[in-house]
């Protein structure tokens, strides 16, 4: 495991700063929520389905550390316009590909948890944050 | 399990592995026959703990720095082995513990005392159990009001089903049993004990503390619900148990110990839980101990537990035809080695099992003596206390001849 | 306690006893300060478990051979050291445990769960408590109706001690608190808080973990009725925890783990506990760690806890002062080394305390970050997680160097 | 520690296949039972004292090994007729020099216990065996 300062690479820590799609969203028609235990990182998603079963809109919040929170912002982006089957279909390759960053185990837990709330908001019951 | 074709290990080359084995007692060869109180530890698990410490020491789990990596890897590559090592479906399946002790505490606290037990419901044990499987279910039986019951033992060694028919009734809840005796050696039925079990809605605990150690063990078969074992047993570290439970009787089932490790959330006055097996390893763990079981496991796992099995079965086949030949000395337990382990309790006509003990000590021989932790068996035989010989992979007829020498070295002293 | 003169360690002569000081991570030196967490442990520690292993392995107290009665002296001799070691009145007040967590649910379940504690009864903690201290006084809330209340903790990481008498009625039962706290590294004034207790009526639980490695302690003068501490953060291995209980009160306390060493008599559905302290300690006991841990004593105790305390005053001053230089690093807890131990929780302006540990990392320095096991604490200074680096008797000024150099690392990347 | 055969001598084998003072005592004054919890071995002991504070006869049953069945023989011959008070002095080393053999020390426990149980008959509180 190569572990060095890649991990805080420019587009991770300008979605750190500028997260996107931050806040509450009115109308959301799904909403999870969930905390890495072992560190406390949080995520909340707030997700709206139209009537053509695509995401139309989805929002973000919570509070923890650079990874998570950058991942949460790119996972907004990633997602925003997506049939939901193809959400529902998103495995923990393609988000580690777009944050394009090497970690370690411990990290990883916190690069996921946002795909784990989007899992969960969708009502999948997939473990994808281990 | 059918008995395997001859076979024996090279004891040669696994003694050379064991440290230990190459002490002489006062001038004498070391004979060490009591592993079914603890086992000696081959040079690999030996060393594996020293490297911990030497080299990756860390708290697991939290540590985002490279030795807590490194720790909390080695310590679930051993929750893996050990989840292949008794066919568990997922490593989630897997707690560590400290020992069968508190493994058995664990489920009793936990999906008993704390859980799931009424008054008036009914948990069936068997009269050959070890202390550690009957003192948990007293607790259980003084705190909540449950009813406890005993399936009996023939002379043989042997359970009496029959009676275990009699005594399974809808208020069954719990049905707790050993997978082989630490007296006796009998191994008993549980795939069919936990078959009856789960027929009247009860669930099937499994003392596995001597079966671990010295055969296969297949949870999915024997449809185990939870089974408990110790590491010290079975070439591992002190201070290590484990316990397994089917997924969904884990999340049913309350935690022993509150703290660290275990929770989600904690506020003042109440905490969410976190996942299984984890919510059950309150407090930092034992690391090193895991690592090191994790590494007596591949050990057994390298030598096969089917080749252990036959191995053991051979030397007691050996050891129990020259004691049926001494006069005086009498063995208890099931006479044909295909029910039975390698655990050998016997007594001498005139001489106490401490007196056995001591003379054979005088020898380099090491036995246990006493009630062995299972005073109602005692009771049931009618056995103040028995001398006893148990073999393990560095055992061989060397060690089993030198047993015999030795009780009529007793003999003579008490003639 | 009065601040020793200038006290440092000899720093280099001690390392030289870590191996795992000597490695390095990813090329630089390592600079371990996470001690709090868990601590490195000396080569004598090491050795005296292979030790154990290669020469005398064998289950303690039953054993009538050699290798038991070797395996006994040393674990019982491990136990008069502990008990020297805290200034208890006798060797049969020391339980082993496999952790201060254990210990503390010990004390929670035989003392109050299936003990003393009725419905109405108080019991009164800290909002600064570890999670080992929080949860297993749930349980006693949840299965008896306690009532548990909580000492708030001031601005700068001190008890509210004026509140702490106005919680205190006829009702309270327990008082428990820690000895040092694992995040603001306070010390509290235990002998005064155990006094009051006394005076209503309660007995005081100590939660030692933070205390026992990093200063001197006696349990006579500070009128502790139970105290807890774990092997690990003293030196000694994983998997080894004590509790202290004064005599007349480990006599009235039941135990927790049910089984083997335990028990005077079972029969069927009934037993009789042994004596204390073996009655809290069922099953095969953590023999290596017992052993292990009078070792790490025997190390702490030739450096002396005074010299311990005094050189971990040096560097926190040192590293307080240094930090309080940074501008945006907020420090934690009292400023003066005279009210606090070295442990020293900070955070970053814009950095969350992950990334400061990731980044720590890359410069091979190993600090913790998070809740640290204290989510009351961190709720009540609003804060979601910490960085942590503590001092131990192998850290130096150096160290301390490191760390701020460190620190402005993080605060380049995160400019 | 010398542990050799030298523990079966002579006069200890004499004692446990033929122990003196076994068996029930009418009218006994003072009874105690107590076991060894690791190993089982059991010691009651029957003592009657006379008008002039003596024990005047002591009996014992038991079960257990020899040496602490022969050390509870050797006791009983010791105190026979001996005045309370010294009874109540009579410590381990009295006892251990009478059997006069190396023990270890878990086989202590099993010698000393039947002055332990002595102890317990005569009220007394102390500790003797371990
Ligand atoms: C103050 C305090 N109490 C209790 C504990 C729990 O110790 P352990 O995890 O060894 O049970 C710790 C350590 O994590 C601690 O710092
Ligand atoms: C059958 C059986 N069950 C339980 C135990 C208890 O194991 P431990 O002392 O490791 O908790 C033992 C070993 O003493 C045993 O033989």
């Amino acid at each position: 495991m190569s572990i060095s300062y890649d991990m805080y690479q420019e587009q991770i820590l300008d979605h750190y700063k500028h997260p996107r799609n931050k806040g509450l969203l009115a109308g959301a028609t799904k909403n999870a929520r969930d905390s890495n235990p072992l560190c406390g990182d949080e995520v909340v998603l707030h997700v709206k389905v139209d009537g053509s079963d695509r995401i139309a809109e989805v929002k973000f919040e919570g509070q923890g550390c650079a990874i998570s929170q950058a991942s949460a912002s790119m996972l907004t982006t990633m997602v925003k316009g997506m049939p939901l089957s193809d959400a529902e279909g998103l495995g923990r390759d393609a988000v580690l590909k777009q944050l394009g960053i090497p970690l370690s185990a411990v990290r990883l837990k916190c690069a996921l948890l946002s795909l784990h709330v989007l899992k969960l908001a969708l009502g999948q019951k997939a473990d994808v944050a281990t | 399990m059918a008995k395997p074709a001859k076979v024996m290990l090279n004891v040669p080359a696994i003694k050379a592995d064991f440290p230990i084995l190459q002490r002489t007692i006062r001038d004498k060869r070391l004979v060490y026959l009591d592993s079914a109180a603890t086992s000696q530890k081959p040079k690999q698990v030996i060393d594996a703990t020293s490297d911990f410490y030497s080299r990756y020491n860390a708290n697991v789990h939290r540590a985002i720095y490279e030795l807590g990596e490194e720790s909390t890897r080695e310590y679930e590559g051993a929750r893996e082995k050990i989840a292949a090592f008794i066919q568990a479906k997922s490593p989630t399946e897997i707690a560590f513990t400290k020992s069968t002790t508190e493994s058995l505490n664990l489920v009793a606290y936990g999906y008993g005392l704390k859980g799931k037990i009424q008054k008036g419901d009914e948990i069936v044990g068997t009269v050959m159990e070890h202390h550690s499987n009957h003192v948990p279910w007293h607790f259980v039986k003084d705190h909540k009001g449950a009813v406890l019951k005993y399936v009996d033992v023939k002379d043989d060694g042997t359970l009496r089903m029959e009676q275990y028919d009699d005594l399974l009734t809808d208020r069954t809840k719990i049905v707790t049993v050993s997978l082989c005796s630490n007296v006796l050696g009998t191994i008993n039925p549980v795939k069919e004990i936990a078959k009856r079990a789960h027929e009247v809605g009860a669930i099937c605990v499994v003392d596995a503390a001597q079966a671990a150690p010295h055969m296969p063990i297949d949870v999915q078969d024997l449809d185990a619900d939870f089974l408990a074992f110790s590491g010290h047993k079975m070439l591992g570290p002190t201070g290590i148990g484990v316990l397994y439970g089917k997924q969904e009787l884990f999340e049913a089932t309350e935690p022993l110990l509150g703290g660290g490790e275990m929770i989600r959330e904690v506020h003042l006055g109440s905490a969410k839980w976190n996942d299984v097996p984890y919510k059950f390893e309150g407090g930092t763990p034992n690391i090193a101990g895991a690592i090191g079981l994790g590494v007596a496991v591949d050990y057994l796992t390298k030598i096969g537990m089917e080749a252990v099995r036959g191995h053991e079965m051979e030397i007691t086949e050996y050891a129990l035809e020259k004691l049926a030949r001494l006069k005086g000395v009498q063995t208890y337990g099931p006479k044909d080695v295909k029910k039975r382990a390698g655990v050998v309790s016997f007594t001498i006509d005139g001489a106490h099992p401490h007196d056995i003990a001591s003379i054979l000590d005088v020898e380099g021989i090491c036995v246990r003596s006493g009630h062995h932790c299972a005073q109602p068996l005692m009771e049931r035989f009618n056995l103040p206390a028995t001398a006893r010989a148990s073999f393990y992979i560095y055992n061989d007829m060397d060690d089993a001849d030198a047993l015999v020498a030795g009780i009529k070295k007793v003999q003579e002293v008490f003639a």
